[in-house]
C-alpha cells in the first residue's frame, strides 16, 4: 500500500525524523489561513511516482499566483493518480541534498540502506548509490557504516547516522517495503530533514498493523474500478488492452496462459488469479468481474486442479452461464473430478478441454469473430 | 532425487488445521513418512492417524523427523518455523502465502546461523516423484524420471510437469521455491544440488518476471553447472509496475523483466521455452544429447 | 533494585498479565472504603522475602479484626525492611499453583524460564523446576516449550505460554534482572493470573528506564542509613559487626582484605569499595563515612594504584587528618606516585606500609587497644 | 601465552574518550600495537598519534587489526561490540563497566554465532607481560614467566600479581574476565587454552563469591586439566544477601558461597590458597613439583 507524501511524513515525525513545517489543503482559499510567509511549495498529494516531472510541485511567489496554482494542482491527475489534496510547506534553505532508504534486498534475503551522496535524482540513474545490507537483529553501527559509505564526516555523519536508525525503526515496526526519503536535506544551519518521503506498507501485514487500519480502500491509487473491487475481495485482478479475458488459478500459470496467447496471436484483457482453493463464490466473482468488462469478447479459464477440485469450479461455471447465456467461455479443466465435471459441463453446452494449448487456440479462434456475433 | 526422498520423516506443523489435515492425508496416501503433527494445546490427539504434539521439541524427540512442513497462519509463521530450526531440523518447507516479507527475512537469518534449509514460503513443496511429496502437488501429474524442476510457481510447475509427464520425461525432484521476493532456497543452490544428483540429466528452471534471481541463476550456470538446463520465464507479456498475482512477480524501474531473464540464460547457453510445450521439446533434445555423449 | 508486590503486579498488568484486584492502604481505616466483600487478603509491602513465614499475610474474615490485623501489620519490619502499605486483596479460588519466573542464567550467559507445576513454594526445595534458556532474538515457541516441560497440556498450556511470553516481554523491556509469579493461580474458572510477584530491576540499567525514574531512594529496602547514602553516591559500603573500617579499590581487594583480616584475628567493620578512579572527593566521602561509625577502631586503607595515582589518595587522606586527627588509619598504598604520596603522608604523621600483610597485622594490633585509648 | 601476543594488532574502541585516550597512551608505552582507534564522527584526528576512524569495518580494513578493546559508554556498548563482531574481530576486550546484563547475554550470543572471544565486560583485560597489555591492567606489576592467570577481580589480580612477580613468578598471560554475572570467555576455556600452552607451567585461579563458575571449573579441572592450578576465593567472610561491589558477587540462596566453592577444587585437587601470600607458596611448590618431573 503506497502512501500519500503528508502521510509518510506524519510517520518520520512520529519515529523522531524532522520533516519541514507543512498544511495539507484541499481547496486554493485555504490557503489564505497558512501563515509560513511565501514563497511557498505546493505539492499534489499522489499515489504514483514522477509527480515533479509531471509539474505536480510548484513554487507559489504570493498568494494570488498560490490560489491558481493551488486550483490547477488540485485538478491534477498523475499516472492514473487523482491529487488527493496539496502539501503546503515554507521553502527550505537546501545546504545539500541527500537519498536514503531502507527497503528488502531480494538477493541478499534482508533489509537494505540505500544511500546517495546525490539526494532529488532518480536513485536509479545516480553513480553514487550505496548499499548497506542489515543483519539482524539490528544495531545502530550499521547506520554508521551507511553515513561514513556516503563519504560524510563529523557531526554530518553522526546525525544522518541516528536518522537512518530511526527510519530502519519505522520500516521495522509498521511492517514497510519502503521508507525513502529524497531528498534527505542538510539545512543551511546543518540540520537533516526529510523534504520528501515515499512509504510503501507491506499488503500481507495489513492484518497485524493496527495503524493502519481501513486504510486500504483510500490507496488503491492508480487502480481500475474493477482492479479495486477485486483487490478488495482478495483477488488479483490486472486489465489489459485485448480482449480475451484469462482467469486461472495460480500466478505463474496465469501469466503462462497469458504469455501462450499472445504468442499464437490473441489479446489478453484480464490477468486473474482465482487463487489456489476451489471456492465457488470467488470463482462466480471472478467470472463476473471479467464478463462486466466490455472489451471481452472470450473468457479463457484456465484451472489446473492441485488443491482445487474439477467439480467445485464446474458447478461455479454452470451457475455462471445461467445468468449469463450469451457470454462466450472457453474451459480448460484438469485435476481431480475432472470427469464428473465434463458431465455437468456438457448439461450447459460447455466443453471441457483439457489440454492447454488447444484451449489458448480456440479462445483466441473466437476472439477473432466479429463482436456482434459473439454476444 | 536431492533434498527429500522416502526415507525423509516428516512432522506437519498446524496439522489440525483445514488445510494442515486434508494435505497430511494427501501426503500420507502418496507414501510420505509423515510421523507427526504439531498444534500448541492440541498434544495426545490424532489427525488421520498421525500423533499430534505441543511443541516440535516433543515431536521430533519421539519421531526421529528431520523436515517440518508448515501450514499456520501468516503471523504466527516466523514462530512455527524457528521452532522447528531450533528443536533441529534439518529442511522446513513453508508452505504458508502472505508472511510479511520482514519476518521471512527474520526467519532466513536465523536458518542461515544454523545451517537449515528453508524452502519457501508461499510455494507448494517439494516432491521426488515415486518416493516422497512434502507440500501441496498433486501427486498423481509427477512421475519418477531424470528431470530436475526448480520453479518459482505452483501451477505452472504443474502444468510443465504434466506435459513433461505425458510425454515420458519423469522428473528427479521437483522444488517450488515459492513466489515470494524474500525466500529461503533459492536457484543457484538447488542447481548445484541437481548438478550433483546422479538421478537428474536435465534441469529445468521455472522463473518468473521480477527481481533478478533468474540473471543470477545464469552466472552461476556458467561457472558451475555442467548439466544440460532448459528455463521457461513466466510473464513475458505482463505490464510493467503492476503486481502479478506473486509478491515477487514485479517488474519496476524497468528491471525484472522476462526478456532481460531471457537473455540472460539464451547467453550462457541455457535453452528458453517460450510455452510448456516448447519446455518439452528441449528436454527431449537435451536428453537425445546426453544419451548420445 | 527490589521493587514492592504492588509495584510488581501494576507492572505485570502493564504487559497484559491478568492480577487479582486490588487496593494499597496505608491506614486501618482505609480498609472501610474497600467494597470487594469480606474474607479478604491482607498482605505487608515490603522489599524482603519471607514474608508469608514472619506473618505478613493475613485474612481478615470482617471489617472489625481486619482493621485490628492491618493495625498490626502496618507496625511490622521483616528482614530489615518496614511496611510500605498495605495491599488489600479478595481471596482468589484457586485449583491451582504454578511457579514462573524469567531471569538471567549465568552458567549459559542467556535468560531462562524457570518454572514449576507447584507454585507458592520455596522454588529452591521443589523438586519439579524446569528451566528453559532463551535463545535471542525471543520466539514464542520458548514458552510453549516451557508449558510442555511443565506437563501442562490443552487450553492452560497455550494461556500459560501466552503468559510466559508477556512475562518475558516486561523483562526484557525494564532490565528487569528478575521476573517472577508466585504463584501463580489456575482458578477454578480456569483463569490464569498473578497472585503474589517480585521484580528486580537491574541496577545499572536504571539510567536508562524512564519509567524507574527517581525511584531508587525509595528501594533501598534493608540498608542501613550509611548503605543507603554511599549506594545514593554511587559507593558500595556493606557494614559488618566488626570494629575494623575497610576501604581498598576494588570489589575483590576488599573482599580480599576482608578475608585476611578475619583470619588472622580481626573483624572486619565494613566493606567498603571506594572503585577504580582516584578521585578525592570519593576518598573523602568513603573515609568519613567509615569514620562516622561508632564500632570503628580502627580503618585500613588499602590501595594499589593502577589507574588510581597514589598522591590524590595521600591529598585526601591529608585532608581528612586534618578533619579527624584522632581517627587511627593504616595505610597501605602501592602503584603510581608512591613516593610522592609516602613524602605527603608522613607530614600527617601517617606511614605509607607498602606490603598488604603487614598492613592488616598491623590494623589488628591497633583495633586490639583499648577503646579508651584509640580515640 | 593465549590469546595475545606482541604482534596483536588493537583497535580503541572510545579512542577519543577520557579513560580511551588515558589507556591508550599507556598501552602504547607498554608496546601495545595499537593501530587505530574508532570514535563516530570523529574520523581523521588522531590521539597519541593513533589514527582514529569513524567505524570498525574502516579501522580493521585500515590496519588488519584482530582485536578491539572497548572504552564506550555502557549503553552504547552492545552497539560498539557487535560492530567490532560484525567488522571481523577475533578478539573484542570489554573493559566498560555498569553495562545491563541483557545487553552482554545479547552481545554474548551475537559473539558466539560468530565464533569471536569477548572478554568482560567489567573487566581489566588481558595482558601477556612483556609482550602485549590490552586494557587498564598496570603494566609494571606483572613480569614474564611461566604462571597462566585467571581472575574475576581487577585490583585482587594486581595484588597476586604483585607479590608472585616480587617472588619470582612471572606470568605468561593474565585475563581478567570481569566481574559481571553474563559474560564472555569463562573459566573453562581459559583453563583449557592455559592447559595447551606451552608457555604456562602453572594455573592460577583467583574466584569470588557468587554464581557457580567456581564449581563448574572444578569439574572441568578434573576431567580436561594436567597442569597444576591454584585457586584463590576472595569472599571468605562475605555476609549472605549482600552485594560485595561486582554485579556478580553475592551469596543467595545459600548459593555461591567461598566455602563451596573452596570444596569443590579441594575436591579435584586443586590446591587453595586463603591469602595471597599462600597463593605465592603453592605456586612455588607446584613450579618445584613439576620441574622435578
Amino acid at each position: 500500500m503506497n502512501l500519500y507524501e503528508h502521510e509518510a511524513k506524519s510517520i518520520f515525525a512520529q519515529f523522531g525524523i524532522t520533516i519541514p513545517p507543512g498544511v495539507r489543503i484541499t481547496k486554493p482559499e485555504d490557503l489564505r489561513k497558512i501563515h509560513f510567509g511565501f514563497p511557498l511549495t505546493l505539492k499534489c498529494q499522489v499515489l504514483s511516482g514522477g509527480r515533479g516531472k509531471a509539474g505536480g510541485i510548484k513554487f507559489a511567489p504570493n498568494l494570488k499566483e498560490g490560489e491558481e496554482i493551488a486550483r490547477t494542482l488540485l485538478d491534477m491527475t498523475i499516472g492514473g493518480s487523482r491529487t488527493e489534496s496539496i502539501l503546503v510547506e515554507p521553502k527550505v534553505s537546501i545546504a545539500r541534498e541527500l537519498y536514503l532508504s531502507v527497503t528488502l534486498d531480494r538477493t541478499r534475503g534482508c533489509p537494505i540502506f540505500i544511500g546517495s551522496a546525490e539526494g532529488g535524482v532518480e536513485i536509479e540513474s545516480s553513480g553514487k548509490v550505496v548499499t548497506v545490507p542489515i543483519p539482524y537483529p539490528f544495531q545502530p553501527y550499521v547506520a554508521r557504516d551507511l553515513a561514513q559509505r556516503l563519504g560524510l564526516t563529523g557531526s554530518l555523519a553522526v546525525k544522518v547516522a541516528a536518522l537512518a536508525c530511526k527510519l530502519y525503526k519505522a520500516f521495522e515496526t509498521l511492517d514497510l517495503d519502503l521508507a525513502e526519503i529524497n531528498p534527505l536535506v542538510v539545512t543551511t544551519g546543518e540540520d537533516v530533514l526529510a523534504l520528501d518521503g515515499k512509504i510503501i506498507v507491506n499488503d500481507d501485514a495489513l492484518g497485524r498493523q493496527e495503524q493502519f487500519k481501513g486504510w486500504q480502500s483510500k490507496h488503491l491509487g492508480d487502480l481500475t474500478e474493477r482492479e479495486s473491487r477485486s483487490r478488495l475481495m482478495g483477488l488479483n485482478l490486472v486489465e489489459l488492452p485485448g480482449d480475451i479475458g484469462i482467469l486461472c488459478n495460480g500466478a505463474g500459470l496465469t501469466m503462462a496462459t497469458m504469455d501462450m496467447v499472445k504468442k499464437f496471436g490473441g489479446n489478453p484483457a484480464t490477468f486473474l488469479d482465482v487463487g489456489g482453493g476451489s471456492d465457488q463464490e470467488k470463482t462466480m466473482f471472478a467470472l463476473e468481474i471479467v464478463a462486466e468488462n466490455p472489451q471481452v469478447k472470450v473468457i479463457l479459464l484456465n484451472i489446473l486442479g492441485g488443491i482445487t477440485a474439477c467439480d467445485d469450479v464446474a458447478e461455479a461455471l454452470v451457475g455462471f452461464m445461467k445468468k449469463n447465456p450469451e457470454a462466450k467461455l472457453v474451459v480448460r479443466l484438469r485435476g481431480n473430478n475432472q470427469e464428473v465435471a465434463e458431465e455437468m459441463l456438457s448439461q450447459s453446452g460447455l466443453k471441457l478441454i483439457p489440454d492447454l494449448q488447444t484451449a489458448v487456440g480456440e479462445a483466441i479462434a473466437k476472439s477473432k469473430v466479429p463482436t456482434c456475433a459473439a454476444r | 532425487m536431492i533434498l527429500v526422498n522416502k526415507n525423509t520423516k516428516v512432522i506437519v506443523q498446524g496439522i489440525t488445521g483445514k488445510m494442515g489435515a486434508s494435505h497430511t492425508k494427501r501426503m500420507l496416501s502418496y507414501g510420505t513418512k509423515i510421523v507427526g503433527g504439531v498444534t500448541p494445546g492440541k498434544g495426545g490427539e490424532t489427525v488421520h492417524g498421525v500423533p499430534v504434539y505441543d511443541t516440535m521439541r516433543q515431536a521430533l524427540a519421539a519421531s526421529g523427523a528431520t523436515c517440518s512442513v508448515i501450514f499456520v497462519p501468516p503471523y504466527t509463521t516466523l514462530d512455527a518455523a524457528c521452532e522447528a530450526v531450533d528443536a533441529g531440523v534439518e529442511l522446513a518447507v513453508v508452505i504458508t502465502e502472505g508472511i510479511p516479507p520482514q519476518d521471512t527475512a527474520k526467519l532466513v537469518a536465523v536458518a542461515r546461523a544454523k545451517c537449515v534449509n528453508i524452502i519457501g514460503p508461499n510455494c507448494p513443496g517439494v516432491i521426488s516423484p515415486g518416493e516422497t511429496l512434502i507440500g501441496i502437488l498433486p501427486g498423481v501429474i509427477f512421475k519418477p524420471g531424470p528431470v530436475g524442476m526448480i520453479s518459482r510457481s505452483g501451477t505452472l510447475t504443474y502444468e510443465i510437469a504434466l506435459v513433461l509427464s505425458d510425454a515420458g520425461h519423469g522428473q528427479s525432484t521437483c522444488v517450488g521455491v515459492g513466489g515470494d521476493p524474500i525466500k529461503g532456497m533459492g536457484y543457484e543452490e538447488l542447481l548445484s544440488a541437481f548438478n550433483e544428483d546422479p538421478a537428474t540429466d536435465v534441469i529445468v528452471l521455472i522463473g518468473e518476471i521480477g527481481g533478478s534471481a533468474e540473471e543470477e541463476a545464469a552466472r552461476h550456470i556458467k561457472e558451475h553447472i555442467r548439466k544440460p538446463v532448459v528455463a521457461y520465464i513466466a510473464g513475458q507479456t505482463a505490464p510493467p509496475g503492476k503486481r502479478m498475482g506473486h509478491a515477487g512477480a514485479i517488474i519496476s524501474g524497468g528491471k525484472g523483466t522476462a526478456e532481460s531473464k531471457m537473455k540472460a540464460f539464451t547467453a550462457v547457453g541455457v535453452k528458453v521455452a517460450t510455452t510448456p510445450g516448447e519446455v518439452v521439446e528441449m528436454v527431449a533434445a537435451a536428453r537425445a544429447q546426453s544419451v548420445g555423449r
